[in-house]
């Protein structure tokens, strides 16, 4: 029993953060369509959860969540789960996954479009008959409208695909649960902006964050995310492993996750005031990616539903 | 106590359904857009035809003199029948009661009438870039000159004043905070105007800067030093009856359950039944308040408890159908709706500033 | 359309204010069982609702909403609503019950005990078969525990009983609209005894009435009790007409009330903080009253149910 | 990162499992009765006969020696057993920490065995009618006497307070607020007590008047003028990890999700999934906290977190329960859970002030 980061799980995490840090600075979200890959595919990133004969590194999803979460604090554009997270479980065989070279993009069951279909080099699309990969080449993408302007959505149509053997259980649930975490960088991204601007925007003669109706916002929002970050990371060991209680553990995760950033985004603006809604100010990204990842991969209706089907119906094992 | 529509009142009702089944038009675009914003002024020229554009105000300009209920029931038909947001919404529902009250006969006959119709579309200036929910420490000012006043400052999140022809608001003649502040009227033909883009990327926002613009007298709203208290009869209506009358929430409710039907999840839809019978509880609670100010009660700040009520109401609503559409959402007008209901809670006064009104004002808690 | 009371209305409620206040007040509840209730026969309140050939003055509900929603902010101990409004619509013929002599209880469907039973002359008890009409003399009465000191709650088992014939739909209706009337006369009480509190207590040198989070809590009490009554009233008109939404209209007021009274009661407590929890304050008897009327004609969750069944079923009617 | 129990951890976790099936007796009257509490005072001589009363104590007080993940093992497997509440949960949980921290070795020695086996049962006084949520506003005072002090003043909301034997609290040496404050421990013999009925009838607390009450100096806890630094390290595990063991709430979030399945209401049965998930997040928060407890970090005010979550969490769950039971709730132990949780959020410091402690101290917002 040891539940917390080991020191090269931390290390990835803060080295993730700092190549963010330089490369994809919020300016860097209007400007360009897929900042920072190229160096974070130079530091190994893509390769991380790819096993060592595709040229990966092995690693476990557990191992890669600090990293993951800086992708959410940093609000990182591109088809970051799919291609570090999904491709590995799902195309492992494709080559120089692990260089970065290919970008993947998914359409999960349940879903109506694919994100970032323009940057994927291979799609894989979930179809009534299981999963098919679909080469960029063989693709027709129709824009259609979303709330994150940078993760747009495609209606995708093709008539040449491959069937993807095998179940894509696995990498779906991962790619859950990496996207929880993200979610929950996004909140911590959130929160510490907007304590940020709750410290220096004066109002009656006070910084706005001495009103208590702002502090216990805030707090709200602090404990929403303290509190979703454990199951993320529990989650994570149960899909490693996997243990029996997986599928709910997974649910567990993504439903937090979702509604801590929710949360975060909601109490955000509200300090924020009307500044908060305007497309000046960098906020918006991170309110856009705390709506469009909490539909992501299940909306967190669905995964409530999952746990209380789940719970009710009497499968109240615990891991650990 | 009876909750019966006169006949009157339901004749009306089917005067108004009638018509608007008749006349509204397909989805406009945005109004935030140059050509929105034509279309929708255009569809105010076709309401004020018909006399339907301010059916509460006098005939003479350009109403049916009609009664809160009266204008409560063209609410609800109006949204029912999915007609267009109101471009014109900002001088009718939080001017023109100000200039009613407050206004000279001249100011009322020339500005009412070219208001009901669109020809003048207003603007509100109240907030500063350091003074939001703090409207008190708002420092622009007027100079007296000759025949009238020059205004100088920086007024930002001006609805609509990317487009509009005119604006209003509080500019300093004197003293600190409430006191010495002017209740101005001007075209914003010599005011420069920046929009703010907003979450959507349009313009519902814009910035002010007065350098010096010279407003004649006769568009001083009152006595000079007395804006404080013109313009708080203002925002209480902006907050109560006027700005969201429940005709729209209502409209929202039942669209919003068409949606939790089809989804079959018993937890959204009881999520979205919950919503349906708040948004009754919103129109029926707003009955009460019609019948107390047709008795000639002013309603003050209880305005802010149906503040509070319907911007979180209609936040929840919006927050459900994004959950209930996940994806699908950005195809759907939901999602425009819901960046929209987000700020509710900020606008008319941060819900933060309502609360502590409700708290000091109505239960008479101290400050 | 006139959404107010009356005058007429207004002022009956008013003189229940009024004898309640002087006959009980808080130390009543600790000193008598049905403190009030002679006062009340006197003024003729038992034979509001009963039509004049039983001695009555054939009021409607809505012109009792009033006179209830005082009994429920004076903590009125007793089977009020029982014998003021059950008993009316299902048991009129039985003399004297206008002069306040017949004390009536009432086990409706869904409950399994019996409140107030112990002063009971005549119980009318829900079977399976249908409603039994029971002498207290034939009567055995079990105490069961409950939340609230001043409405103890009984298990009755009886054999001599008679057939109530006719349908209680009706008079079921108007007790949970007079039960949503007490509660949401509970949740001003709580509110008013609150604020009342947070005015004199000081700590950090201030009123602590003073303070954001207080003021807001508060002022969600406010907002609760000021939109659950309109509610209230709309179904009390609805079930005198009877329009086709009176059932769903009374679910919507019971269950708005009832939440509006837990509501109160959990920041009365809060704001209180230690001493609201204590045998010595008075509060503890609303606290009470606004538990176990939450839960009686139905809890809140029960009625949620109706009008989830209702609305997304589709009946979208609205009255007026 | 992992979440697996050694076999060391899962051969003491039969262990305790084992014990608790033999030993734990029907459910005891409540010990705010004189009845109740010599049973509950008897159960804990049978878990010290064990060495169960306080596993993380060193073998020489009572203890096992058992690590911070032990502990919540045990208190894992205590309460899914239906086992007692813990009569000296104020002494093992709020002052042993600080004798521990900042006690002598004879204070030690005196004390804690007595203390493991319920010999003396202690209770704790902070609060004064007007130190509450303010507890630096506090006046009782200690006044110099030959070879010790005499104590004066009046505490209330003492837990168990009318039948320990024994208290601990700050009194003023010197200063004021929060200076000059010295830890005591008393016995109660000397003491005035009231005994304060709580809404179930029970008297949960009392009041404590000191009247020149005589302690010698043997019975002052760390250095005079410490006090406020040593209670609030006290209170901080009150807070946190000590007061409230998630096993508690793992054990009643499993028991309301058997209530909810028969209701077969979707929406409750939700809310109690909801709570059965968030007990687990506070179980695995609380294995992360304790990680870094091991390795040698101050939790500090991070606690307040904790102390919101758990408190909060266990009011919904009792409240789902009443509405799952409607009237029957009276004749479950679920009403008196109920009762309990409603003071969750007051006691321990209320969650308005662990807000604020979040915001200032977590978040660094200005006071």
């Amino acid at each position: 029993m040891n539940f917390g980061f080991t020191d090269e799980q931390v290390a990835l995490g803060a080295t993730v953060r700092d190549v963010l840090r330089a490369h994809c600075p919020p300016a860097a979200l209007r400007a360009e369509r897929r900042p920072a890959w190229e160096q974070l595919a130079a530091l190994g990133f893509f390769g991380l959860l790819l096993p060592p004969e595709a040229d990966g590194l092995g690693l476990g999803l557990v191992d890669v969540l600090p990293a993951l979460e800086e992708t959410g604090r940093a609000c990182l554009p591109g088809p970051v789960v799919e291609t570090a997270v999904v491709a590995p479980y799902l195309v492992a065989g494709v080559p120089k996954l692990a260089s970065g070279a290919v970008c993947v993009s998914v359409l999960p069951p349940g879903q109506a479009y694919v994100p970032d279909a323009d940057l994927a080099d291979l799609l894989i699309v979930a179809r009534p008959g299981g999963l098919r990969l679909v080469a960029a080449e063989s693709v027709r993408l129709e824009p259609r409208a979303g709330a994150d302007p940078c993760r747009p959505l495609f209606e995708v149509s093709f008539e040449e695909s491959e069937e993807l053997g095998g179940s894509p259980v696995a990498a779906l649930r991962r790619a859950t649960v990496a996207t929880a975490a993200q979610l929950v960088g996004v909140a911590r991204g959130l929160l510490e902006v907007t304590v940020g601007y709750a410290r220096v925007r004066t109002q009656f003669g006070a910084a706005i964050g001495s009103f208590q109706a702002v502090k216990h916002q805030l707090a709200d929002v602090a404990v929403a995310a303290d509190f979703a970050a454990p199951l993320v990371y529990r989650a994570a060991l149960a899909v490693d492993r996997p243990t029996g209680t997986a599928e709910r553990d997974v649910s567990a995760a993504k439903a937090a996750a979702g509604e801590a950033a929710v949360l975060a985004a909601r109490v955000a603006l509200q300090v924020h005031g009307a500044i908060g809604y305007t497309e000046e100010l960098d906020l918006r990204f991170w309110l856009a990616r705390a709506w469009s990842l909490s539909a992501a991969y299940g909306t967190t209706a669905a995964h409530r539903e999952r746990l209380r089907t789940a719970i009710i119906g009497g499968d109240l094992r615990r891991y650990p | 106590m009876d909750l019966d529509f006169s006949p009157a009142e339901q004749d009306f009702r089917a005067e108004v359904r009638d018509w608007l089944s008749a006349h509204v038009p397909e989805r406009l675009p945005s109004m935030d857009t140059p050509e929105g914003f034509a279309a929708h002024r255009a569809w105010e020229a076709v309401l004020a035809e018909a006399r339907l554009s301010a059916v509460s105000w006098p005939s003479r300009y350009g109403g049916r003199d009609a009664s809160l209920i009266e204008w409560l029931i063209f609410e609800e038909e109006y949204w029912a029948a999915g007609a267009p947001a109101r471009v014109t919404q900002n001088g009718i529902f939080l001017l023109a009661p100000s200039l009613m009250r407050s206004g000279t006969p001249e100011q009322l006959d020339r500005w009412l009438p070219r208001m009901a119709r669109g020809d003048d579309v207003w603007a509100q200036a109240w907030s500063e870039p350091e003074a939001g929910s703090d409207l008190a420490a708002l420092t622009s000012r007027a100079e007296p000159a000759p025949g009238g006043w020059r205004l100088y400052g920086h007024k930002t999140w001006s609805s609509r004043a990317a487009y509009a022809t005119h604006g209003f608001g509080l500019f300093r003649t004197s003293g600190t905070r409430h006191k010495g502040l002017t209740y101005f009227l001007f075209p914003l033909d010599d005011v420069t105007v920046r929009p703010i883009a907003q979450l959507d990327g349009l313009p519902g926002f814009a910035e002010l800067f007065f350098d010096g613009v010279y407003v004649p007298d006769s568009m001083v709203l009152g006595e000079t030093g007395q804006g404080w208290r013109i313009a708080m009869a203002t925002t209480s209506s902006e907050r109560g009856l006027a700005l969201r009358s429940p005709g729209r929430f209502l409209a929202t409710a039942d669209r919003l359950v068409e949606l939790a039907r089809s989804a079959g999840d018993p937890v959204l839809a009881d999520r979205a039944a919950r919503c349906w019978v708040e948004a009754e509880a919103y129109r029926l609670h707003t009955f009460g308040t019609a019948r107390r100010i047709m008795a000639g009660a002013e309603i003050g700040s209880a305005a802010s408890m149906g503040k509070v009520f319907w911007s979180e109401l209609d936040l929840r609503m919006h927050a459900l159908a994004m959950e209930l559409l996940g994806d699908r959402a950005g195809e759907t007008p939901w999602l425009d709706g819901f960046l929209f209901s987000l700020a509710g809670p900020i606008y008319a006064g941060t819900n933060e500033i309502q609360r502590n009104i409700i708290a000091e004002r109505v239960l008479g808690l101290p400050r």
